[in-house]
């Protein structure tokens, strides 16, 4: 069997040797990202099949848990393993033409390490380690959002920094009197001691492990730095923290209080908040005239769907939650790879520049549909089976609170579904009347390049498109997979126990 | 023994609030490493030798340091 | 007395945490809030060493042969401070190159006159 | 207005954190981890300092990860700063003789200092992250002292990446020798002898080197077009 650390350990010493492979030609950095991830994804992808029933405990440095770092890749850590592998190689294929200005090099390592961080967050099964992978996830979000250099970049950069810091102060607080009360950092053993005097009396530090890690998942009300980060990083990495790096923060706080606080006490109150982060993401993408600040709001919108449906804490709203979180993952980056290639040719981030762009560049402009459809939750696409289990694990638990909180749920998808059409509209019907408005001119003028997007971009998009249909066709490929992933979340002793065995 | 340390945190809050309320940044930022000097001393009475070291040479020196060379290329003033 | 003995280290502990988080919150000068973070990483350290603290007891380190284990303080939150004093320094550098750049094209550090991009 | 929200705000966490620490007493006993690291560890890493042992060994992944945010914060500054970045080299006067020659003078005792530290991390306190600031307050004073000489990029990355390269190197090697990642498969010698700990000096001195080359990095992009 394939030891899950390399996972982490090969992306890493290729990341470290970045900066030697530069000194023998520039341009192979580019090709680093691609390779690892695609490592990452064999690994995974081998791995899968074998932890699905049997999770493998990895210990750094041989010794016993809890007395050393231990890795725990069972069902939920590869799936999310493989997811931003897939995301992770995908994005760096655009990005090999996309990203040309700048310090490029610097650049496809901080995407690295980012990928190594998410999935470091995603594997370890140990508290304080999971703050330091977070830490590497947050800090190169930070330094790519504002790598460039430029205006808002900068600004939006600072604003997602302060923030995430002081996130990661009192996550670290937290972690410290979880020490400090339970003299243990191993996640199942920590579990195995907190099921002993029951969540409630530990409400302060999971309150602060909840919002050191809610900052970087963007659960409503810290959400603040989003829509800034997201729209003005460059579109490649838009997509990766909004596919990859929101995800992870959200699996740390299920795993948080699924797995270590086993709060039943306050899945009620993390619906509520997941209704609202729906409401406020979507009700704020709707009034949005800037394209990408449209779709980060409504990565925010779809971040409380996915929250609604893992505090629904049954198999079936988790299955559906990790389901949607999938459907997300593929959608989003879509969109912000499709969306970076018509901003690109359109010069402007406004949805009234982009009209007519459904004639001037037709396969991005499709990808974009199909990717808009599939966050809408139209059949034959991903978006329609996973919407469809978490409506269907809410009735099913036949509970008053949930059925009224999925309606305004569905409330929230119905405005998804009109600012999304509203841009296809722009996309393919509106061009024609102001063709001949000076700005457009100019701006074709300026813009020499014509034409559809270049194959390195196209050819993932259309892999996320193939897969966005097929797993909507056929979603049985992936429900037994996060079945049993949801299971593990779900099942706090039999996690504690496949760590001590 | 007991009176040393609230001495020293006594101080060292002081010079939190004077980083916090001193106008010139090179001042705070003085301020600031000398909270961290002493939190090293606390660290050595904490019987943590290593931490003190690390928290002296990176917390008080270098942060510092840089602090400095940030403000003299931004400015000066607090408005 | 012992209550003070007891509660001196958390008192400053807990101070710095609390003046930092005021400084963020309410500065509006950049590099203050960077400050701000700075005092509140120094905080949060020397919080996580006073948990690790045996009444008493001496550093662990076997430097010398005779030396107690049984007093010695509880090593892994100093290992876990070591770790966050490094991240603290390299989120603090990160933020005033930040600082540095956004100065270069506002020609301010104020927060308040720096809100280009609204809700 | 905006003070009275955020006092109203810290009242209520320093509230919860207080409920939260009254179970927290100070001075207590050692947790079973810890009395497990300091009772069995200089049998099972062969390092007389317990600090080390738990950062570099038991916890060693951790301070992977963390020498991993010091270069992404190191690379991302050199990103943020270098974009943009105008060629008018800004001549500052020079340094009076007795500063310059004081600075150069210093200088190799720190760097002795700072590798003597790091060296000697698994027998006494300090290690690679002391011992690495340390180096990189040297260059901070030759950088101060000495405006005319700067260090050459090229060879303080190469030692970032080296020593990044080491450590993964070593924790693979443990992989293939010993069955888990980081594992001391080296012989863990005599304890309190400078060879003694198996992997844990290698370990450091790769830390020393990369801490002090990447500190050095930060304050040189700092420094730089003043």
């Amino acid at each position: 069997m394939v030891n899950p650390v390399l996972l982490i350990a090969v992306p890493l010493g290729l990341a470290f040797a970045i900066p030697l492979l530069a000194l023998l030609s520039k341009a192979a950095a580019r090709y680093v990202p691609p390779v690892a991830s695609g490592f990452n994804l064999i690994i995974s992808l081998l791995l899968l099949p074998e932890v699905l029933h049997n999770p493998a405990i990895v210990s750094i440095g041989g010794w016993q848990p809890p007395f050393c770092i231990s890795l725990v890749a069972g069902p939920v850590g590869v799936l999310f393993a493989a997811i931003i592998a897939l995301a992770g190689l995908l994005v760096s294929v655009y990005a090999l033409d996309y990203i040309r200005e700048g310090a490029t090099g610097k650049y496809h390592m901080l995407y690295l390490f980012l990928l190594t961080g998410a999935t470091g967050v995603v594997l370890t099964g140990d508290i304080f380690n999971l703050f330091v992978f977070f830490e590497i996830l947050c800090i190169s979000s930070y330094a790519l959002v504002a790598y460039q250099g430029d205006r808002s970049g900068i600004e939006s950069g600072v604003k997602y920094l302060i923030q995430g810091a002081v996130g990661s102060s009192l996550l670290l607080i937290g972690i410290g009197l979880l020490y400090g009360q339970f003299g243990t950092l191993n996640m199942a053993d920590l579990a195995e001691k907190i099921a002993s005097v029951g969540s409630m009396s530990l409400f302060v530090p999971m309150v602060l492990l909840i919002t050191g890690l809610g900052v970087e998942a963007a659960i409503f009300p810290l959400n603040a730095w989003l829509p800034d980060a997201h729209s003005s990083a460059p579109s490649s990495v838009s997509a990766i923290l909004s596919g990859v790096a929101i995800e992870v923060g959200l699996y740390a706080v299920a795993r948080v209080v699924f797995t270590v606080f086993g709060a039943s006490s306050i899945f009620l109150f993390l619906a509520f908040l997941g209704v609202l982060t729906l409401l406020v993401g979507e009700m704020c993408a709707f009034s949005q005239d800037n394209i990408k600040r449209m779709l980060a709001y409504s990565s925010i919108g779809q971040i409380g769907l996915i929250l609604f449906a893992l505090a629904i804490a049954t198999t079936h709203g988790v299955t559906g939650g990790l389901f949607q979180l999938v459907s997300h993952t593929l959608s989003k980056a879509l969109l912000f790879l499709a969306a970076g290639y018509m901003i690109y040719r359109a010069g402007s981030m406004e949805i009234s520049a982009l009209e007519g762009m459904g004639r001037k560049m037709p396969l991005t402009c499709f990808a974009f549909t199909i990717g808009a459809f599939s966050l809408v939750g139209l059949p034959p696409f991903i978006g329609f089976p996973s919407k469809f289990l978490v409506v269907r694990a809410a009735l099913a638990t036949q509970e008053t609170i949930f059925i009224v909180l999925i309606s305004v749920a569905l409330l929230g998808t119905v405005i998804e579904g009109a600012y999304f059409f509203r841009v296809v509209q722009v996309l393919y019907f509106c061009g024609g009347r102001h063709e001949k408005s000076s700005n457009t001119i100019k701006k074709e003028e300026s813009d020499p390049p014509a034409g559809d997007a270049p194959v390195t971009a196209l050819v993932p998009m259309f892999v996320f498109v193939a897969l966005i249909v097929i797993v909507g066709v056929y979603p049985r490929l992936v429900t037994d997979v996060l079945g049993s992933a949801a299971s593990e979340l779900l099942n706090r002793l039999d996690y504690i126990r496949s760590v001590f065995t | 023994m007991i009176l040393l340390v609230s001495f020293l945190v006594l101080l060292m809050l002081t010079g939190a609030v004077a980083a916090s309320v001193f106008r010139d940044l090179i001042s705070a930022v003085i301020a600031a490493a000398m909270v961290s000097l002493i939190a090293s001393i606390l660290f050595y009475l904490l019987q943590a030798p290593d931490v003190a070291m690390a928290e002296a040479s990176i917390g008080a020196a270098l942060t510092a340091a840089i602090f400095v060379v940030a403000i003299t290329r931004t400015e000066r003033f607090e408005e | 007395m012992s209550l003070l003995n007891n509660y001196a280290y958390y008192a400053g502990a807990f101070g710095l945490i609390f003046i930092g988080l005021y400084v963020i919150l309410t500065k509006r000068n950049l590099i203050k809030v960077i400050v701000g973070l700075g005092i509140l990483d120094t905080g949060v350290n020397l919080f996580l060493i006073c948990l690790g603290y045996t009444s008493k007891g001496t550093a662990p380190i076997f430097s010398r042969a005779g030396l107690d284990a049984e007093l010695m303080v509880d090593p892994v939150p100093q290992a876990l401070v070591l770790t966050a004093i490094v991240i603290g320094v390299a989120v603090l550098a990160l933020a005033l190159s930040l600082a540095i750049r956004l100065y270069q094209h506002y020609g301010t550090l104020d927060l308040r006159k720096i809100r280009e991009q609204r809700w | 207005m905006r003070s009275g929200i955020a006092i109203a705000l810290l009242a209520i966490v320093a509230l919860g954190i207080g409920l939260a620490l009254a179970k927290v007493p100070f001075g207590g006993p050692k947790t079973e981890v810890g009395r497990h690291y300091v009772d069995e560890g200089v049998e099972e890493t062969g390092a007389a300092n317990i600090v080390t042992s738990v950062v570099v060994s038991y916890r060693g992944f951790d301070t992977l990860g963390e020498v991993t945010v010091l270069f992404i914060a190191a690379t991302g500054l050199g990103a943020v700063l270098s974009t943009g970045r105008k060629n008018a080299a800004s001549e500052k006067e020079p340094a009076s003789l007795v500063l310059h020659t004081g600075c150069r003078l210093l200088f190799p005792p720190i760097l002795i200092f700072g590798a003597y530290i790091f060296v000697h991390g698994h027998l006494s306190p300090g290690g690679g992250f002391q011992g690495g600031a340390i180096i990189a307050s040297g260059f901070l004073l030759i950088y101060l002292g000495c405006r005319e000489r700067r260090i050459s990029r090229t060879a303080s990355g190469l030692a970032e990446s080296l020593g990044g390269l080491v450590f993964v190197a070593i924790g693979l090697l443990g992989l293939a020798f010993g069955s888990h990642f980081l594992s001391n498969f080296l012989p863990r010698g005599t304890v309190n002898t400078l060879f003694s700990g198996g992997i844990i000096p290698i370990i450091y001195v790769a830390v020393g080197f990369k801490v002090g080359s990447e500190l050095a990095g930060i304050i040189d992009n700092l420094i730089e077009e003043g």
